[in-house]
C-alpha cells in the first residue's frame, strides 16, 4: 500500500545493518544544503560532500609530507616554486547524471574560485587556469608551498554542465548534487542523510558499503551515546572517558583512532602585558605544564594528543619537521628549574607567590568559553601547576562572543586556543608569531597572533619558509621558527590536533589504524571517501 | 512564567472572613498565622537552611570546591561526602559554594523583578488613563517576549556574566507577569472605600500609594516576589547549564554543566550529577510552599480545613464536604421539652 | 469599536516593540557571525576563509545599524526573512518551517494534554478537598520545582538503551525520512513520548495547583450551594457548577502557555535532541545567526499574540458576562 | 394551620472542631406549620443562617451539626428525620421538599449558564421522565408565575436587574412545589420599592400554592409586617417566639424589646428609640447563663449563672428570661 | 409655575452650597456605537440643588443607584464635576489636588457607606487619626498634644476609654466602633460640613442608632453642617431637619423631613413611603395597600427617558410627564416643601 512511501525500504532501520555505514556527527540540526564549497552546509559539516564530489587528490593529514594519492587527476606536479600546478584529468570519471567528467570541468571550478571570492575559502591567489587536453595548468600569484594539499584535496570539483546554469553557486544550497563520487544522494531529513552507492559508472571499484546512514546528533553527548548504543558506527566527537563510556560497551569492536595532525593547542600568552612579556618567565611557566594530565584529565587520554617535542610539533605527523637542534628533547614537568630560571630572571618566590622583578606579585587570568569543557578542564590543571611557581591564575569563564573579541583584540592575560593546521609546521608558528598579522591592541586580529608576538626573527623566517623554492632553505628557516617558538615561549602550546575518530568493527573492517595510516580517521574530511573505499563487511 | 495560583480578586487581607467582628484577643495571633501555615512553615524552614548555607556555606566547606585532587571521579565516601568529579574536586563542597550564588541571584533578581513591578503595576493601576495605557503596553510587550530566550541573549551580550549582572537581566526581564497582577490588584484596591476615604481626608497621592495601598498588596508582592526567585534560580541553573552565563563562581548549575559536560550519568557518575538537581527542587519546592502559605493566608477559603475527616457518634468517619454537613449524632428520640442542658456555665 | 481598535493598536504595537527589540538586542552581542562560525569549528576551518565568509554573509559592506534596520523591515514585508548563517545558504523561513511541526507537535499537544490532565486532577483535587488527591498536592509541587532538563536526562539514562523501547535522541529513527506513512509515525511518536513525558511531569502539577485552588474558591461560592440545594447529583454541580466556572481563569494561562510553546521548550529540545524551533534557537544563539534568531522570535511573537486573540476570543464564548449586548 | 410540616428538635450546629469549635446554633428547638410564614430575626451573627442552613445539611465546610433532628412531615407518609437521610436521599429531598432563595440572587444563580439552564435541570434531576418540551413550558410556567417575560428565559443571570434574578429565584425555588420555603434574607440586596414587590408576590403566592416559609432577616419591621410568628434569635439560641402582632404591640424578651424600639417608625408620632447598649456577643467567649445579661437593662441574680430556656409563657407564644419564668 | 426659591429661613448660615450640580460618567463605547457619533454617558446626577447649613442635617433619600453616593464624592471633591457649580462659604471652588484641596478637605469630610471598606485593614485605630490631625495640623506640635488630641477626638465618638482603641486594627473593631472611628477620622480634620453617606446601612439594627445618635449629639455640639445619605426614609425622618428625594439623578421633592415623609408629594416618594416596611401595616393602622404602582425598573441613567424620569412607573403620568422636564414646584403645605412634578403645577390643576 505504501509503495511509493519514501520509507518503504526502511524495515531495517534498526535490524542488523550488513548494508549501511551509520556516520554521525554532533552537529545539531541540519538543514538541506549540499554546496560543497560552503562550511555551512549539511553536506560540509557532516561530511558527505566528499563522497559525492571528489578532490583531484587524496592528501593524508596523518602523513603531511607524503605525496598526494592520485584521485581524479591521475597525475599531480607541482614547479618547484610551488607556483605553478600541472594535473592531468583520469579519463574514466563520469559524473552521476552519465556525462563524462573532464578537464573542463577542472577547469570550471577553479576559474569559479577564482572569481567567486565568496567561495575562495582558502584566498588562493589563482592567476590562471588554461586546459591543454586532459591537461590543466594553474598558475599562482605566490608560492603556494604551505597550501599545496588545501587545492589538491579540499577543492571538490564540480559540474560544469549543470552549475553554469546556477545563478548564484555561492548562495544555491544545490538540492540535486550531480557529483562524480561513488555515493549519491538519497533521501534528506534535518536528522539524518542517505546516500546510496552508485551502481555504475564510478571510476574505481564501488565500494562495499551500500547506503550511508549520516545523522546529526544535537550534541556530544547525545553522539556519544548514540556511539555508546551502536547508532552510530562511526564519528569524530570528544567522549570523556572513552573507555567506560564508549569502548567497554563492546570492547571487541568499539574503537578510537585519534592520530595527531600539524595544528595545535597551547596557551596563548599576551605577550604586551606585564610582566608576561617577559620570555623567561613564559619559559618558566612552560616549564611546570603538565602535559600528560591534561591529556588524560582533559582530554580523555585521547583526544588532543599529547605534545612532547619542545617545537610544538606533535609525534607523528610532526616528525619530519623537527629539526636538529630539537630532535628528542622533550618536554617534562621541571618546577625546580622553573623556579630557578625565575630566580636567575630577578623574580622572587615569597612564600607561594611569585613577585616580578618591580615586587608585584605575579597573577594570572586564564580564559576561555565555559561549553568547551576540556578546555576549561586544562586550564584547572594549568592553574594548579602555575600554581607552583608562586603565579595566582583564575580561570575566567565569558561567554564565546565575548571570549572571541577579546582574543582578537588582544583584551586577555591567557587563553587556550587552537592554531590553524596544514601540511607543514608552516600554519601552526603563523598563526603563533606572525608579525605581519600582529594587530596593535584593540584592533581585532583574526588571522593569529592574538599574543601580539613581535619578532621580526620569526616573521622573516615565516616568509622564507613559504616561499622558498628548495629544501635547504626551508630547513634553515624552520630552524629559526622553531628556536624562536622555544626559546621565547609566545605560545605554551599543550596538546595536538587530531583528525581521528571513534568507530566501531562491528559491520565494517578495513578502518586506518596506527599501523596502516593510510587516511585520516574523521569522517568530514576529505580523507574520509578514501577510508570508506577501504571498508569491507566484518566476517560475522 | 509563573502561573497564578489564585484568582486575583481575593487577595486582600482583612476582607472576607474577617468581615465580620473577631474577637479581640485573636488579633496578635493574626501576625503569625502566616508562619503557622504548616505548608509556609516547611518551606520557610528549608529556605532558612539554604539560606544559612548560602551564608556560611564557603566557610564550612571541606574543601576548596575547584581544588583538584587524586581522587578522580570517586564515589561518595567518609573524605568526600558526595564524591568527588573527574578533576577530583568534592561535589558535596561545590554544592555548599553553589548555594550562595544560587540564592543570591534568586533573592536579587526577585528584588529587581518586585521592585519594577511594583512601581509599573501600582502606578499603572493607581494612576490609570493614559498612564495606564503607556504602562500596561510596556508590561505586555515584555509578557510576549520570551523570557528565557531573552535572558540568553542578553546574558550573551555580557562581558563578564557575574551573578549580580544576571540576577539584574533577569529581574529586569521578569517582572510583567507580576505588574500585570499588581495592576489588576491595585485597580481592585482604588475602587475601595479607604483608598478614598484616605483622599479625602486629604492625602497627597504618594502617600496614599506607599502608605494605604502597598501594605495591602503585600501578600501579592510577596507571592510575586516568591514567583520571580524559583523563576530567577532556574533561570540561572538553566544558563549555566547550557554555558551561557559563565561566572567564575560555582552554582547548582554550574555542577550540572560539568557533569553533563563529562558525561557523568553515562561514566556512572550519579553522585555528581543528582544531588544538585535535587538541591534546586527541594528549594523549588519550598519556595513553592511559601507560595501557597501565602495563597492560603490570603484566601482562607485555600487553607485546608484542619481536620477534614470526622467520626460521627455512630463511629463511621465522614469527611466534610460543600453541600453535605457531617451530622455527628441524631437525637434518636425526639427531646419534646428540653429541660435539661448539658451546658450550664462555661 | 474603540475597544476593539484598542486591541488593534495593543498587538500591533507589541508586535511592532517586540520585532525591533528582536533587530537590536542580538546585534548587541559582541562578535559577529563569522567570527563564530571560525571558532564553532575550533581550527577545523582555516583562517583564512574569513574574508570570504564575510562576503558570502553579505556582511562586507559597512552599513549603518539604522539602514539594516529599515533593510530589515523592507524584507519582512516582503516575507523575507533572509538566509540562516548557520545553515548557509538555507532561507531563515525554510529552517523555520522544517522544525516548527516538530515542536508543535511535541509540545503542542504536551501542553494540551498537560492542561486537560492538570485541569482535570486539578477538578477532583479541589472538589474533593481531604479526599486521596490531596495526596497529589506535594508529589506535584516537588516534580514542578524538578528543573526539566534534569529529569530528562535522567530520563534518558534510565529508560534509554540498546535495546530500550524508548530511543534517547531525536525525532524520529535516522534513515527514515518525514513522510506521513506506517514507518514514520510510529517512529516519530516513540521518539517523542520521552521528551513528552518529561513536559508533562513538570508541567502538569501547575494546571492542578491552579484549577484546584479555582475549585476550591469557586466552590465555596453560594450558586454551588443552591446547586447542592436544588438537590442536583454530585457530578453535575461538580462539572456544570463548579468547573465550569473554575475554568475561566485558567482559559487565559492556558493560551499564555500556548504562546510559550515554542519559546519555553528549548532545553527539552536540547536534553533530547530534538530537531524543534527551540533547539534551532539555541544554536542561532551560539552562532550569532541574527536572521534565524530573527525568524525565530518573529514566530515566538506572533505566536504568543495569536494565543493571546485567542484567549481573548475563548473568554468571550465561555464567559456571557464578556458577551455584552446592548 | 396547627399541623407542623418541619420540627426542629435540639439542634446545636457548630463550625470547626476541638478547641477551635464554634457552637452557633444551640439547642434550638422550633416548629414550622402547614402554610404558615414563620420569621426569624435576630442581630448580625445571632445564628439565623446557620440555623437555615443547618436545618438542610448546606453549611459549608468546617460547619458540623453537632446533634439534634430535623422532622420533615411529608403530605403522604410518615415524618422522617432529615439529618439521617443518605446523601442520595437528600438530593431527592432538596428542592422537592424543602427549597431556600439566598440573599444574594446574583451569587446565588451560576453566571454561566442561561436561566433557562439552570431552571430545568432542577426538574432534570427531580422528574427525570419529563420531556424536554415539557420542562421548558414548565420553567416558563414558572416564570410567569413570579412576573417575568417568558423570553427572558434565554437570558444570562448578568443581563437581569437583581430583583429580576431574586424572582427567578423564587420561581426556581417553586418549580417542584415543595412544601417549605426557607429565604434567607432575600431582599436586602434590593430597595425598598423592590422588597415590597418581591415580597408581595410571594405572600400571595404561598396563599395560591399553600407552602410555608421561613423568612430570615434581620430588619424587625420588615418580619413583624410578613409573617405569622416570629422568633427572635440571640446568641445561637432562640430567646423568644411568638405571633408577630404579640410581639410588635409587647414583646417579652428585653431583647426582643430593644430589637423593636432600635428602629425608626415611618409613620405615627415619633417615638423614642432606645436600641440596645453594646455590642453582640463573641460566639467563642459566650458569656455564663443568660447570654443576653451583660446588655440587659433588666438583668438580675439568676441571669449571669444560668442559662434560661424557652418556657410558653400563654397565648401560643414562648420566652427564654428568667424574668418570665 | 413657580421655581423654588430659597425659601429657607436662614436658620444657620450656609457653609456648602451646590448648584445646578451634574455629573455624567462616560460610557466606553462598542463596537455598534462606530458609526454612530454618540456619545454615551451615565447620567448619574443631573442639575441638582442643594444646600447645608451649620447645625442642620439635611437628608439625602432614594433607591439604590439614584445618584446619592455620587453627589456625596462631588461635594468632597472626589470626583471632578461635569456642570454646575459647588460653594464653600459662598466661593466657587474646584479642586484637584495639592494644597487647595486639602484646605477643602478640612472644611469638608466624608464618611463612607461601609466602615468596614473606609478603613485600611493593615493600618491601626492611632495611624488613621493621627494622619487625619496631621494633615491638617491639628495635631500640634508635641507628642503631647497629639495623644491629648486623639484622646479627645475617641471621647467625642464616645470610644471610651481611648486607650483600648487607639492600638487596635480594624479588623478588631465591631462595625459600629469601625463607623465611630470613620466618624472620629472626618472630625480630626475639624470640619464644617460632614457628608454621611449611607453611614449606618452596614450596620446593625441595634448598632445604627447609637451612632445615629452620635451624629446628632455632634451636630448639636459642634454645630456642624451634615449631609445624611440614607435610602431608608424611616431614618431620615428621625435624624434629619431636611429631607431630600433622589430619583434617577435628579431631585424630585424636598423640603422639612416630617412633611415630606408625612404627607410625601411627588408619586415617587409616594412609592417609596408606600414600599417601606411598615409593622402597622399587619395592625390595620394604615391604608390597605393597593396594587402597588411602581411595577417595572429604575430607568436607564444612559438614556433617561425624557421629560419626568419617574413617568414610565408614575401611576397618575399625564401627557406632559412624557416630554417636559418638570420643574420645582411649591407644595404650599408646609413652607420649604416642594416637588419636581408637573400635578402641582396651577396650570394643569385649574382646569
Ligand atoms: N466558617 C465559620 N467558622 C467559624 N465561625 C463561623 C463561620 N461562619 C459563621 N460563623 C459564626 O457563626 C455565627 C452565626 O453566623 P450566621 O451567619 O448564622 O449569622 P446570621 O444570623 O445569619 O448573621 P447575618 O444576619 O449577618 O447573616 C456568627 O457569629 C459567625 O461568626
Ligand atoms: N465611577 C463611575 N463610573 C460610571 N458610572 C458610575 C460611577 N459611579 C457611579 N456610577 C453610576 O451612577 C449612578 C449613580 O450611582 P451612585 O453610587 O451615586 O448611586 P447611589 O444612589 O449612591 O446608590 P446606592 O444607594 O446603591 O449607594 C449609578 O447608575 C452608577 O451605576
Ligand atoms: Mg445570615
Ligand atoms: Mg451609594
Amino acid at each position: 500500500a505504501c509503495g511509493d512511501s519514501p520509507n518503504a525500504n526502511k524495515d531495517n532501520a534498526n535490524s542488523k545493518g550488513a548494508d549501511f555505514l551509520a556516520i554521525g556527527m554532533p552537529n545539531g540540526t541540519v538543514t538541506e544544503s549540499n554546496n560543497p564549497f560552503l562550511g555551512t552546509a549539511a553536506a560540509s559539516s557532516l561530511g558527505y560532500r566528499w563522497v559525492m564530489y571528489e578532490p583531484l587528490g587524496m592528501w593524508n593529514n596523518v602523513k603531511p609530507a607524503d605525496p598526494a594519492k592520485p584521485w581524479l587527476a591521475s597525475d599531480i606536479k607541482w614547479s618547484p616554486d610551488y607556483k605553478t600546478l600541472d594535473v592531468t584529468i583520469r579519463d574514466n570519471a563520469t559524473w552521476s547524471d552519465g556525462q563524462k567528467l573532464t578537464a573542463e570541468d577542472v577547469v570550471y571550478t577553479f576559474n569559479l574560485i577564482k572569481e567567486k571570492e565568496a567561495l575562495n575559502i582558502f584566498a588562493l591567489p589563482i592567476d590562471q587556469v588554461t586546459q591543454d587536453g586532459s591537461k590543466v595548468k594553474v598558475t599562482f600569484k605566490s608560492s603556494q608551498f604551505t597550501s599545496w594539499h588545501k587545492i589538491i584535496s579540499q577543492i571538490p570539483i564540480v559540474p560544469k554542465h549543470i552549475w553554469e546554469k546556477i545563478a548564484d553557486p555561492a548562495t544555491d544550497p544545490i538540492k540535486q548534487p550531480i557529483g562524480s563520487g561513488p555515493y549519491t544522494l538519497k533521501s534528506f531529513s534535518q536528522q539524518g542523510i542517505v546516500l546510496e552507492r552508485r551502481e555504475s559508472g564510478y571510476w574505481q571499484d564501488k565500494p562495499a558499503i551500500k547506503e550511508l546512514r549520516y545523522t546529526s546528533y544535537a550534541d556530544n553527548n547525545a553522539q556519544t551515546t548514540a556511539l555508546a548504543t551502536g547508532a552510530s558506527e562511526w564519528s569524530f566527537v570528544f567522549i570523556p572517558d572513552y573507555q567506560q563510556v564508549f569502548v567497554s560497551k563492546d570492547p571487541q569492536n568499539n574503537k578510537v583512532w585519534a592520530p595527531g595532525v600539524l595544528g595545535i593547542h597551547g596557551l596563548y600568552i599576551n605577550t604586551t602585558r606585564k610582566p608576561f612579556d617577559d620570555p623567561k618567565l613564559r619559559q618558566a611557566m612552560n616549564m611546570v605544564i603538565n602535559r600528560a594530565d591534561i591529556f588524560n584529565q582533559a582530554e580523555a587520554g585521547y583526544f588532543h594528543p599529547e605534545l612532547k617535542s619542545v617545537t610544538g610539533l606533535p609525534d607523528g605527523a610532526g616528525d619530519a619537521y623537527i629539526t636538529e637542534a630539537y630532535k628528542g628533547k622533550t618536554f617534562s614537568v621541571d618546577v625546580a628549574g622553573a623556579k630557578k630560571l625565575l630566580q636567575e630572571a630577578g623574580y622572587k618566590l615569597d612564600g607561594t607567590t611569585l613577585k616580578d622583578k618591580s615586587g608585584k606579585a605575579v597573577t594570572i587570568k586564564l580564559s576561555d568559553p565555559a561549553p568547551w569543557s576540556d578546555y576549561q578542564t586544562s586550564l584547572e590543571i594549568i592553574k594548579t601547576n602555575l600554581a607552583d611557581i608562586g603565579i595566582a591564575a583564575t580561570v575566567e569563564k565569558p561567554n564565546q562572543n565575548v571570549w572571541d573579541q577579546n582574543v582578537q583584540t588582544g583584551d586577555f592575560d591567557a587563553v587556550l586556543r587552537w592554531t590553524n593546521g596544514g601540511s607543514t609546521p608552516f600554519d601552526i608558528y603563523q598563526t603563533v608569531m606572525d608579525g605581519d598579522l600582529k594587530k596593535p591592541i584593540g584592533t581585532p586580529a583574526q588571522q593569529g597572533n592574538f599574543g601580539r608576538f613581535d619578532s621580526p626573527e620569526a616573521t622573516a623566517a615565516l616568509k622564507a619558509y613559504a616561499n622558498a623554492t628548495d629544501d635547504a632553505a626551508r630547513t634553515t628557516a624552520l630552524a629559526t621558527l622553531q628556536k624562536v617558538f622555544v626559546e621565547q615561549a609566545p605560545m605554551l602550546p599543550v596538546g595536538a590536533d587530531n583528525v581521528g575518530g571513534a568507530y566501531s568493527t562491528k559491520n565494517w573492517i578495513g578502518w586506518p589504524t596506527d599501523a596502516d595510516p593510510y587516511a585520516p580517521m574523521q569522517p568530514t574530511q576529505s580523507g574520509a571517501l578514501d577510508v570508506i573505499m577501504h571498508l569491507k563487511p566484518a566476517a560475522s | 512564567m509563573t502561573i497564578p495560583t489564585s484568582s486575583i480578586e481575593q487577595v486582600i487581607p482583612g476582607q472576607g472572613s474577617m468581615a465580620q467582628p473577631e474577637a479581640t484577643k485573636k488579633a496578635k495571633k493574626q501576625r503569625f498565622r502566616f508562619v503557622s501555615n504548616r505548608k509556609a512553615a516547611t518551606g520557610l524552614i528549608i529556605l532558612g537552611i539554604y539560606v544559612l548555607f548560602a551564608i556560611i556555606g564557603p566557610w564550612v566547606a571541606p574543601y576548596d570546591p575547584s581544588a583538584r585532587s587524586n581522587d578522580l571521579l570517586q564515589p561518595p565516601s567518609g573524605d568526600h561526602w558526595l564524591g568527588t568529579t573527574h578533576l577530583g574536586q568534592d561535589v558535596f563542597s561545590q554544592l555548599l559554594e553553589g548555594t550562595r550564588s544560587v540564592i543570591f541571584v534568586g533573592f536579587f533578581a526577585g528584588t529587581v523583578a518586585t521592585v519594577l513591578s511594583v512601581l509599573i503595576g501600582v502606578t499603572a493601576g493607581y494612576l490609570g488613563g493614559k498612564t495606564d495605557e503607556g504602562l500596561s503596553a510596556l508590561s505586555n510587550v515584555f509578557l510576549v517576549i520570551p523570557a528565557l530566550p531573552l535572558i540568553i541573549i542578553i546574558t550573551s551580550t555580557l562581558e563578564n556574566a557575574e551573578d549580580w549582572l544576571i540576577a539584574m537581566v533577569i529581574g529586569l526581564t521578569s517582572w510583567s507577569w507580576n505588574a500585570r497582577v499588581l495592576r489588576a490588584q491595585t485597580l481592585s484596591l482604588r475602587r475601595r472605600d479607604f483608598v478614598d476615604a484616605a483622599r479625602a481626608t486629604g492625602e497627597k497621592t504618594w502617600r496614599v500609594i506607599m502608605f494605604e495601598l502597598m501594605p495591602n498588596l503585600t501578600a501579592v508582592i510577596a507571592s510575586g516576589f516568591v514567583g520571580t526567585v524559583i523563576f530567577a534560580v532556574l533561570s540561572e541553573i538553566t544558563l549555566a547549564f547550557i554555558g551561557v552565563a559563565s561566572a567564575d563562581t560555582w552554582n547548582w548549575g554550574t555542577i550540572l554543566f560539568w557533569a553533563q559536560g563529562q558525561q557523568a550519568l553515562a561514566r556512572e557518575a550519579w553522585w555528581w550529577f543528582i544531588p544538585a538537581g535535587l538541591a534546586i527542587a527541594l528549594l523549588g519546592t519550598a519556595l513553592s510552599l511559601i507560595n501557597f502559605g501565602i495563597d492560603e493566608f490570603v484566601s482562607p477559603r485555600l487553607r485546608s480545613v484542619g481536620k477534614t475527616k470526622i467520626k460521627t457518634a455512630s463511629g463511621n468517619t465522614v469527611r466534610m464536604r460543600i453541600g453535605f454537613t457531617p451530622v455527628l449524632s441524631q437525637g434518636a428520640t425526639p427531646v419534646a421539652t428540653p429541660v435539661i442542658r448539658k451546658e450550664t456555665v462555661q | 469599536m474603540k475597544y476593539f481598535l484598542q486591541r488593534l493598536a495593543f498587538y500591533l504595537f507589541t508586535a511592532w516593540a517586540a520585532i525591533t527589540l528582536n533587530f537590536f538586542i542580538p546585534r548587541m552581542v559582541p562578535g559577529d557571525p563569522v567570527q563564530a562560525l571560525i571558532t564553532k569549528y575550533q581550527g577545523q576551518l582555516s583562517s583564512d576563509s574569513i574574508q570570504s565568509l564575510y562576503i558570502l554573509f553579505g556582511l562586507d559592506d559597512d552599513k549603518s545599524l539604522w539602514q539594516e534596520y529599515l533593510d530589515y523591515w523592507n524584507q519582512l514585508l516582503h516575507g523575507d526573512l533572509g538566509l540562516s548563517f548557520t545553515f548557509f545558504p538555507t532561507p531563515v523561513s525554510e529552517v523555520i518551517s522544517k522544525s516548527l511541526p516538530w515542536t508543535l507537535m511535541l509540545v503542542g499537544i504536551t501542553t494540551i494534554i498537560s492542561f486537560f490532565l492538570g485541569t482535570g486532577l486539578g477538578v477532583l483535587a479541589g472538589w474533593r478537598r481531604g479526599s486521596w488527591a490531596d495526596g497529589l498536592l506535594p508529589v506535584t509541587t516537588f516534580l514542578s520545582s524538578v528543573p526539566y532538563f534534569w529529569l530528562g536526562i535522567i530520563a534518558i539514562y534510565l529508560l534509554t538503551g540498546p535495546d530500550s523501547f524508548f530511543p534517547s535522541s531525536g525525532g524520529f529513527d535516522n534513515g527514515l525520512v518525514p513522510a506521513f506513512d506506517q514507518y514514520f509515525i510510529p517512529s516519530a511518536i516513540r521518539h517523542s513520548l520521552l521528551p513528552a513525558l518529561t513536559i508533562l511531569i513538570s508541567s502538569v502539577s501547575g494546571w492542578i495547583l491552579s484549577m484546584r485552588n479555582m475549585m476550591v474558591t469557586v466552590s465555596s461560592e453560594d450558586y454551588i450551594t443552591v446547586a447542592h440545594a436544588k438537590g442536583l447529583s454530585d457530578r453535575r454541580v461538580a462539572t456544570s457548577y463548579a468547573a465550569r466556572n473554575a475554568l475561566l481563569p485558567n482559559v487565559s494561562g492556558f493560551a499564555l502557555s500556548l504562546g510559550f510553546i515554542v519559546g519555553g521548550t528549548l532545553l527539552v529540545e536540547i536534553v533530547f535532541s530534538y530537531p524543534g524551533i527551540g533547539f534551532q534557537l539555541f544554536q542561532a544563539l551560539g552562532a550569532s545567526d541574527y536572521p534565524l534568531m530573527q525568524g525565530i522570535f518573529l514566530i515566538i511573537t506572533i505566536s504568543v499574540l495569536v494565543a493571546n486573540l485567542l484567549a481573548d476570543v475563548a473568554y468571550l464564548l465561555l464567559d456571557p458576562r464578556t458577551r455584552k449586548e446592548g | 394551620m396547627s399541623q407542623p410540616v418541619l420540627e426542629i428538635k435540639n439542634l446545636n450546629v457548630g463550625y470547626g472542631l476541638g478547641d477551635q469549635a464554634v457552637r452557633a446554633v444551640r439547642d434550638v428547638d422550633l416548629t414550622l406549620h402547614r402554610g404558615e410564614v414563620l420569621g426569624l430575626a435576630g442581630e448580625s451573627g445571632s445564628g439565623k443562617s446557620t440555623l437555615a442552613y443547618g436545618m438542610t445539611r448546606l453549611l459549608p465546610p468546617p460547619g458540623v451539626i453537632t446533634g439534634g433532628q430535623v422532622i420533615y412531615h411529608p403530605e403522604q407518609g410518615e415524618p422522617y428525620d432529615v439529618l439521617g437521610l443518605t446523601d442520595r436521599e437528600l438530593r431527592g429531598f432538596r428542592w422537592a421538599e424543602t427549597a431556600i432563595v439566598f440573599q444574594g440572587a446574583m451569587n446565588s444563580l451560576n453566571p454561566v449558564h442561561k436561566i433557562s439552564t439552570q431552571l430545568t435541570d432542577v426538574l432534570r434531576a427531580h422528574r427525570p421522565e419529563m420531556s424536554e418540551a415539557a420542562r421548558n413550558a414548565r420553567a416558563r410556567e414558572m416564570l410567569k408565575l413570579v412576573g417575568i417575560a417568558a423570553d427572558r428565559m434565554d437570558a444570562y443571570p448578568h443581563q437581569l436587574s437583581g430583583g429580576m434574578r431574586q424572582r427567578v429565584m423564587i420561581g426556581m425555588a417553586l418549580i417542584l412545589q415543595p412544601q417549605v420555603v426557607i429565604m434567607d434574607e432575600p431582599t436586602t440586596a434590593l430597595d425598598v420599592v423592590m422588597q415590597r414587590q418581591i415580597l408581595s408576590q410571594l405572600i400571595e403566592l404561598r396563599e395560591r400554592l399553600g407552602f410555608s416559609v421561613v423568612f430570615i432577616t434581620h430588619d424587625l419591621s420588615l418580619l413583624v409586617e410578613f409573617s405569622n410568628r416570629i422568633a427572635i434569635m440571640y446568641g445561637g439560641r432562640i430567646v423568644e417566639e411568638a405571633p408577630a402582632a404579640a410581639i410588635y404591640k409587647d414583646a417579652l424578651h428585653p431583647y426582643s424589646k430593644g430589637l423593636l424600639g432600635s428602629f425608626p417608625a415611618l409613620r405615627g408620632p415619633r417615638r423614642e428609640l432606645t436600641g440596645i447598649p453594646g455590642s453582640p456577643p463573641d460566639l467563642k467567649g459566650m458569656p455564663a447563663g443568660c447570654s443576653f445579661h451583660p446588655r440587659c437593662p433588666k438583668a438580675f441574680e439568676p441571669c449571669p449563672d444560668k442559662i434560661p430556656v424557652l418556657t410558653p409563657s400563654g397565648g401560643d407564644r414562648s420566652v427564654a428570661c428568667w424574668l418570665h419564668e | 409655575m413657580t421655581s423654588i426659591p430659597d425659601a429657607k429661613a436662614p436658620a444657620g448660615e450656609v457653609v456648602l452650597e451646590a448648584i445646578g450640580l451634574t455629573k455624567h460618567f462616560p460610557v466606553r463605547r462598542k463596537l455598534r456605537d462606530l458609526f454612530s457619533n454618540r456619545k454615551d454617558a451615565v447620567h448619574a446626577v443631573d442639575d441638582v440643588d442643594l444646600v447645608l447649613r451649620r447645625g442642620k442635617v439635611v437628608a439625602l433619600v432614594g433607591e439604590s443607584g439614584s445618584g446619592k453616593s455620587t453627589i456625596a464624592r462631588l461635594l468632597a471633591q472626589l470626583y471632578p464635576r461635569t456642570g454646575g457649580d459647588i460653594r464653600l462659604h459662598g466661593e466657587t471652588t474646584k479642586v484637584k489636588g495639592g494644597a487647595a484641596f486639602r484646605r477643602y478637605c478640612s472644611q469638608v469630610q466624608m464618611i463612607f457607606q461601609d466602615p468596614f471598606a473606609s478603613l485600611n485593614p493593615t493600618h491601626t485605630i492611632r495611624y488613621h487619626l493621627t494622619r487625619s490631625l496631621k494633615i491638617h495640623d491639628n495635631a500640634g506640635t508635641t507628642d503631647q498634644d497629639l495623644e491629648q488630641a486623639l484622646t479627645e477626638l475617641l471621647e467625642r465618638v464616645q470610644l471610651t476609654p481611648p486607650e483600648r482603641y487607639l492600638d487596635k486594627f480594624p479588623h478588631e473593631l465591631s462595625g459600629g466602633q469601625r463607623q465611630r472611628v470613620a466618624i472620629a477620622r472626618a472630625l480630626g480634620a475639624r470640619p464644617e460640613a460632614l457628608l454621611a453617606d449611607e453611614p449606618v446601612s452596614m450596620l446593625d439594627v441595634s448598632i445604627r442608632l447609637g451612632v445615629l445618635n452620635l451624629l446628632r449629639d455632634l451636630r448639636d455640639r459642634l454645630n456642624l453642617a451634615i449631609l445624611y445619605i440614607t435610602h431608608d426614609i424611616a431614618s431620615a425622618r428621625y435624624f434629619a431637619d431636611d429631607t431630600m428625594v433622589m430619583y434617577a439623578g435628579r431631585m424630585v421633592e424636598g423640603g422639612d423631613s416630617e412633611t415630606v415623609t408625612q404627607s410625601p408629594a411627588h408619586p415617587y416618594t409616594k412609592l417609596l413611603i408606600e414600599s417601606a416596611p411598615d409593622p402597622d401595616r399587619l395592625a390595620g393602622l394604615s391604608e390597605a395597600d393597593g396594587k402597588d404602582a411602581g411595577n417595572g425598573e429604575p430607568p436607564s441613567l444612559i438614556h433617561p427617558p425624557a421629560g419626568c424620569r419617574f413617568h414610565p412607573r408614575c401611576p397618575v403620568a399625564m401627557e406632559r410627564c412624557r416630554t417636559e422636564l418638570p420643574v420645582p414646584l411649591l407644595i404650599g403645605d408646609a413652607p420649604g416643601h416642594w416637588a419636581a412634578c408637573w400635578l402641582y403645577d396651577r396650570d394643569e390643576v385649574a382646569p
